[in-house]
C-alpha cells in the first residue's frame, strides 16, 4: 500500500519536472552570468581556475556558509554524542599488524602532502579547498583504521578549524575595512598560473583546507571515539 | 561605517572564535551570544531611518549584481533582522542560567549560528545563497532538537531532520531549474525575466521551491515534525525555534511568491492553505493536555493566521500580516520563556500540575497570562491591534471569499480562547491540590520558586513590549507600512538591485 | 555515448541494489558505487572540480562514515 | 539527455528508499543517493555539448566552448552541505539505537499526534 502511494506521488513529481524540463535541453548554453565569469574571471580574480574564481571570489559569500554548515555538523555531532563520552573504552581492540601499522604510518606524510598541494594549488588546477580538506581528512581516517589506538588531539583541531573560520572572515572584513566591500579581492592579482596570484584566492582557499580537513578529522574522531 | 553585511560577518566571526575563547575560560562562552546579539540589534536599529528612506543593496566581492551575490537591506530585512537580534539577546540572557546541563560551549555556538542563519535568509538578495544559510538555520535547529539527548529529543530531530532534507533537496532541485530557465540566480534578475518564460514551465520551481520552503515554515501538509521538535527541545530553543526559525521560512515563502514569481493567481490559494493551517493547528492545541505540545500547535494555528493575512495582498492585509508576525514572535516566545521555568520548577509538562502556580510563581505566571492574552487577542496586547488590523483587511478585499475565510478565523480564535483560558484558569483559580503543591513552597519560603532574575528580565522586557506596541501601535506604522510596500512592489526591488 | 549509458545502467544496478539489500553494509557499498559512477559522470561532464570532491568526499568519507555508524548498530535491516 | 535520466533516476529511487524504507540506515542511504541525483542534475544543466572544463590550464584555450562554471560552483557547495547533513543524521542514528535498540523507525513510536 505504502509502496503504490509512494510511486503515484512520485509519478505526479516526475510528470511536473519532465514538463518544466523540455524548456532545459542538455547541452546548449543557456549561461547568462557563467559567460561572464569565463570571459572576465581571469582578469579580475586572477585565477586560472574559474570554478575556483567563483568559489572563492565571486560566490565567496555561498562558501563562507557552507563552511559554517560543516562546522554545524561537526559541533552538533559533538553535542548529540557528548553524553557518552563518560564510557570509557571497555576492550582494547587487537593491535594492527605490522605490515598494516608501517604501510600506514608511511602513506599518512604522502597523503597528507597530497591533500596540502590540492588545496594550495586550488586557483591553478582542478581541486581545492575541500577536495584537499577532504583529503587530509582521509589520512587521519587511515591512521585510525591502520594504527588504532592514535588520535588527533582534540584541542589541536578546535584551534585549527576556529583560526581557520577566523581567517576567512577576518580576510572578508579586510575587504570591507579597504576597499568598502566584504571579500573583496583586496591584494594585487599578479600574472594568472603561478602560483603567488590571485590576491586573496589562495589565502582563503588554504584557510579553508585547513578548516574542512580538521572538521571532518573531528567527525571521524567524534564517531570512532564513540564506536569503541 | 555601518554595513549590513556585519550582521552576518561578526555573529558568524564570533561563532567561530568562540571554541578559543572556551580555551581560555569556561565562563566567557555564554555572554558571546548576549555580546553579539547586542551588537546586531544595535546595528539594525541604527540602519532603520537609512532604509525607510531606500533600500540599501549590498554587493559581496565588489562585482556588481546580478555577478555577485548581493544582500538587500530594505525596510523588511531589517525589521526581521532587528526581531531576530531582539528576540535572540532576550533568549540568550534568559539561556544564561537556564542552559546548566550537557555541552554548554556547543549549544552557545550553535544558537549563535541559527540566529545567524536566520539573519543571512532575511537579508540575501541571491537564491542559492538563501538555500546555504536556509541549511545553517535548519542544521543547527537539527542538532539544537537533540540537545538534551533525551529519547523523545533524538526521535523527534530524526523526524526533522529526514523532513527537512527532503525539502531542501527539492529546493535544490527547484533552483537548479530555475537556473536552466534564466541562467542567473540573483533574485532580481530573475525576478526581472519571469515573464519571459510560459508560466507552465515556471510553475513546477515555483511548487518545488514553495514545498521546500514550507517544511520549515510549517505549512499545512509538511508540518508533521513540528510539535515533536518544538515540544523536546529545550525551552530557550523551543522559543527560538517558534518565534524565529518558522517565521523565517514563512518570509522565505512569502518573498519568492511576492518578489521573485509575482505570482498573483496562487493568493487565493494560499489564503486557503492559510486558513487550512490555522483550523489545524488550533483545533490540535485544543485537544493536548501538554503545556509545549499546545504552543507548538498553538505556532502552527498562528502561522497558518499569518500566512492568511499576508496572502490578502492589499497594503492592508501585508501590513496586518507583519503586525501579527511580529505579535506572536514577541508573545510566543514569551510564552514559552515563561512555561520553560515552570516547567522547570514542576518537573512536568502536563497543563493539570500548573495548578496554583498563580501563587507559587506569581510573576511568570502573570508574564504567562500577558503573553496568553495577547495570542488571544485581548484588548490592552500587542495581539489585538493586529488580529483586529488582518479582519479590518480580509473585509476591505471585499470579496465574498475572504469574508468566509475570516468567518473561520474567527472561529479559530475562539478555540485558541477556550484552550489558553483553560491554562490560565489552571494556574490562578484552581482550588484543588494548591495545599498539596502550593503549600509547601509557597509559605514556607515566600518567592522562593520564582524564576531566577537573570531569567525574569527578558521575560519581563516582552510583557513591556507586548503592552507598550499594544497601546501604541502607531509606534510600528512607518516600518510596517514600508515593509509592506517593499513585499508588494517587486519593480521597485529589482529597480534597487540592478539600478 | 554508449559507455555513458553503460555507466548509468551501472548506476541504476547500484542504487536498486542498495535498495533491495538486507545487509546494510552491501547496500552502503551499493550506495558507495553510485557515488563513485556519478564521479566519472562528473568528470566526463566536464567538471573535474566536483568529480574530485565526488569521489573524496561522497565516495570515500561518508563511505567511512556509514561503516561506523553501522558498527555502532545493528548489520542487518530487519 | 540521458544524464537528466540518470540524475532523475536516482531523484528517485533515493525519494522511493525514503518513503518505503523502514530502517533509518537504509533511509539515511536514500537520502545520500538522493543528494548525488541532484547534484548531477545541477552540472547536466551546465553541460554545453563537446564542451571543455573551465580551467585555462594552459594558455591558447579558447573560452568559447568552456561548460557553464557555475553549477559546478553550487555542486561543490551542495556536495558539502550534504555531507554535513549525513554525518548528523548517522550521529543521531546511534543515539536512537542506544536508547531503543533498534532502528527500525516503525517501532519508534513514543510520540504522537
Amino acid at each position: 500500500m505504502r509502496k503504490i502511494i509512494s510511486i503515484v506521488l512520485l509519478g505526479i513529481v516526475a510528470l511536473g519536472i519532465i514538463l518544466s524540463l523540455a524548456r532545459i535541453p542538455f547541452g546548449v548554453s543557456k549561461t547568462k552570468v557563467g559567460g561572464y565569469y569565463i570571459d572576465k574571471g581571469r582578469e579580475e580574480t586572477g585565477a586560472a581556475n574559474i570554478v575556483t574564481s567563483i568559489v572563492v571570489n565571486y560566490r565567496a559569500f555561498d562558501t563562507l556558509g557552507e563552511i559554517t554548515v560543516l562546522f554545524i555538523a561537526a559541533v552538533g555531532l559533538g553535542a548529540v554524542l557528548s553524553t557518552r563520552k563518560k564510557h570509557k573504552r571497555e576492550q582494547d581492540l587487537e593491535p594492527a599488524s605490522l605490515v598494516l601499522y608501517t604501510g600506514c604510518r608511511f602513506l599518512f606524510p604522502l597523503i597528507l602532502l597530497f591533500g596540502a598541494y590540492i588545496f594550495i594549488h586550488g586557483h591553478l588546477t582542478p581541486g581545492g579547498g575541500f577536495q584537499g580538506g577532504a583529503i587530509v581528512a582521509s589520512a587521519y581516517l587511515l591512521i585510525y583504521l591502520g594504527c588504532r589506538g592514535r588520535r588527533i588531539p582534540e584541542a589541536g583541531t578546535k584551534v585549527i578549524e576556529s583560526l581557520a573560520g577566523l581567517v576567512f572572515v577576518v580576510v572578508g572584513l579586510l575587504g570591507l575595512s579597504f576597499g568598502g566591500y566584504f571579500l573583496l579581492n583586496f591584494l594585487p592579482k599578479g600574472t594568472p598560473n603561478v602560483l603567488f596570484s590571485a590576491g586573496i584566492i589562495p589565502i582563503v582557499y588554504i584557510a579553508i583546507g585547513f578548516k574542512v580537513g580538521s572538521e571532518l578529522a573531528g567527525i571521524i574522531d567524534n564517531l570512532m571515539e564513540e564506536s569503541r | 561605517m555601518v554595513s549590513p553585511v556585519l550582521l552576518i560577518a561578526v555573529p558568524l566571526g564570533l561563532a567561530f572564535a568562540l571554541p578559543l575563547f572556551g580555551l581560555v575560560s569556561k565562563r566567557i562562552g555564554k555572554y558571546i551570544p548576549v555580546v553579539a546579539f547586542a551588537f546586531n540589534l544595535i546595528i539594525s536599529l541604527l540602519l532603520i531611518p537609512k532604509v525607510l528612506d531606500h533600500s540599501i543593496v549590498i554587493s559581496i566581492g565588489g562585482f556588481s549584481p546580478p555577478f555577485c551575490i548581493n544582500l538587500v537591506a530594505g525596510p523588511v530585512g531589517i525589521l526581521f533582522s532587528a526581531l531576530i537580534a531582539l528576540v535572540g539577546l532576550l533568549v540568550s540572557i534568559y539561556a544564561l542560567d537556564y542552559i546548566r546541563e550537557g555541552p554548554k560551549e556547543k549549544y552557545h555556538i550553535l544558537y549563535l549560528l541559527l540566529l545567524t542563519g536566520a539573519t543571512g535568509v532575511v537579508l540575501t538578495g541571491d537564491i542559492f545563497n538563501l538555500f546555504v544559510f536556509f541549511e545553517i538555520l535548519c542544521i543547527s535547529s537539527y542538532a539544537l532538537v537533540a540537545y538534551t539527548g533525551e529519547k523523545s529529543g533524538i526521535e523527534s530531530a530524526v523526524k526533522y531532520l529526514i523532513q527537512g532534507a527532503i525539502g531542501s533537496s527539492f529546493l535544490l532541485i527547484g533552483i537548479g531549474l530555475l537556473y536552466g530557465l534564466f541562467g542567473t540566480l540573483n533574485m532580481a534578475d530573475i525576478a526581472q525575466n519571469i515573464t519571459t518564460i510560459s508560466p507552465l514551465s515556471v510553475f513546477v520551481p515555483l511548487v518545488l521551491i514553495i514545498t521546500g520552503l514550507g517544511v520549515e515554515a510549517a505549512i499545512f501538509p509538511l508540518n508533521a515534525w513540528l510539535p515533536d521538535a518544538h515540544s523536546s527541545a529545550p525551552s530557550s530553543i523551543s522559543a527560538i525555534l517558534s518565534g524565529i526559525a518558522i517565521e523565517v521560512g514563512l518570509y522565505a515563502v512569502v518573498r519568492v511568491i511576492f518578489t521573485i514569481f509575482g505570482a498573483s493567481n496562487i493568493f487565493m490559494f494560499l489564503a486557503f492553505l492559510g486558513v487550512l493551517t490555522l483550523l489545524v493547528g488550533e483545533l490540535c492545541a485544543f485537544s493536548q493536555n501538554n503545556i509545549k505540545r499546545m504552543l507548538a500547535y498553538s505556532s502552527i494555528g498562528q502561522i497558518g493566521l499569518i500566512l492568511f493575512a499576508l496572502s490578502i495582498a492589499t497594503s492592508f492585509g501585508v501590513t496586518s500580516g507583519l503586525f501579527q508576525l511580529i505579535s506572536h514572535v514577541l508573545a510566543k516566545s514569551l510564552l514559552f520563556l515563561a512555561a520553560g521555568y515552570m516547567i522547570y520548577r514542576t518537573g512536568s509538562m502536563d497543563i493539570p500540575s500548573f495548578e496554583g502556580m498563580g501563587k507559587r510563581m506569581p510573576l511568570t505566571s502573570l508574564a504567562f497570562t500577558v503573553g496568553a492574552f495577547s495570542l488571544v487577542g485581548l484588548p490592552p496586547f500587542m495581539g489585538f491591534p493586529s488580529k483586529f488590523l488582518i479582519v479590518q483587511g480580509a473585509l476591505a478585499k471585499g470579496s465574498l471569499f475572504f469574508t468566509v475565510l475570516i468567518g473561520l478565523v474567527l472561529f479559530g480564535t475562539v478555540i485558541e480562547g477556550a484552550y489558553f483560558f483553560r491554562v490560565v484558569q489552571t494556574m490562578y483559580f484552581s482550588a484543588k491540590g494548591r495545599s498539596a503543591f502550593g503549600g509547601r513552597g509557597g509559605k514556607s519560603n515566600p518567592g522562593g520558586n520564582e524564576a531566577s532574575v537573570v531569567a525574569l528580565i527578558p521575560v519581563f522586557i516582552l510583557v513591556a513590549l507586548i503592552v507598550g506596541i499594544g497601546v501604541y501601535p502607531k509606534f510600528m506604522t512607518g516600518i510596517l507600512d514600508s515593509a509592506a510596500s517593499e513585499l508588494l512592489n517587486r519593480f521597485e526591488y529589482i529597480r534597487s538591485v540592478l539600478g | 555515448m554508449i559507455f555513458v549509458f553503460f555507466l548509468i545502467l551501472l548506476m541504476f544496478i547500484a542504487a536498486i541494489s542498495a535498495c533491495i539489500f538486507r545487509d546494510l553494509i552491501s547496500a552502503v557499498i551499493a550506495s558507495c558505487m553510485v557515488s563513485l559512477m556519478a564521479a566519472i559522470l562528473f568528470y566526463l561532464l566536464q567538471a573535474p572540480d566536483v568529480a574530485m570532491a565526488e569521489a573524496a568526499i561522497g565516495a570515500a568519507l561518508v563511505t567511512a562514515i556509514f561503516i561506523i555508524a553501522i558498527r555502532r548498530t545493528k548489520r542487518y535491516e530487519e | 539527455m540521458i544524464y537528466y535520466i540518470g540524475a532523475f533516476g536516482l531523484i528517485f529511487i533515493g525519494l522511493f528508499i525514503i518513503l518505503v524504507k523502514r530502517n533509518l540506515i537504509k533511509v539515511i542511504i536514500g537520502l545520500s543517493i538522493l543528494d548525488t541525483g541532484v547534484n548531477l542534475f545541477l552540472i547536466s544543466v551546465g553541460y554545453i555539448s563537446k564542451g571543455t572544463a573551465p580551467i585555462f590550464s594552459k594558455p591558447g584555450i579558447e573560452s568559447a566552448r568552456m561548460v557553464d562554471p557555475v553549477p559546478q560552483a553550487l555542486v561543490l557547495t551542495a556536495i558539502v552541505i550534504g555531507v554535513a547533513v549525513l554525518a548528523l543524521a548517522l550521529s543521531l542514528a546511534i543515539r536512537l539505537y542506544h536508547h531503543y535498540g533498534t532502528l527500525n523507525l516503525r517501532k519508534i513510536k513514543e510520540q504522537r499526534w
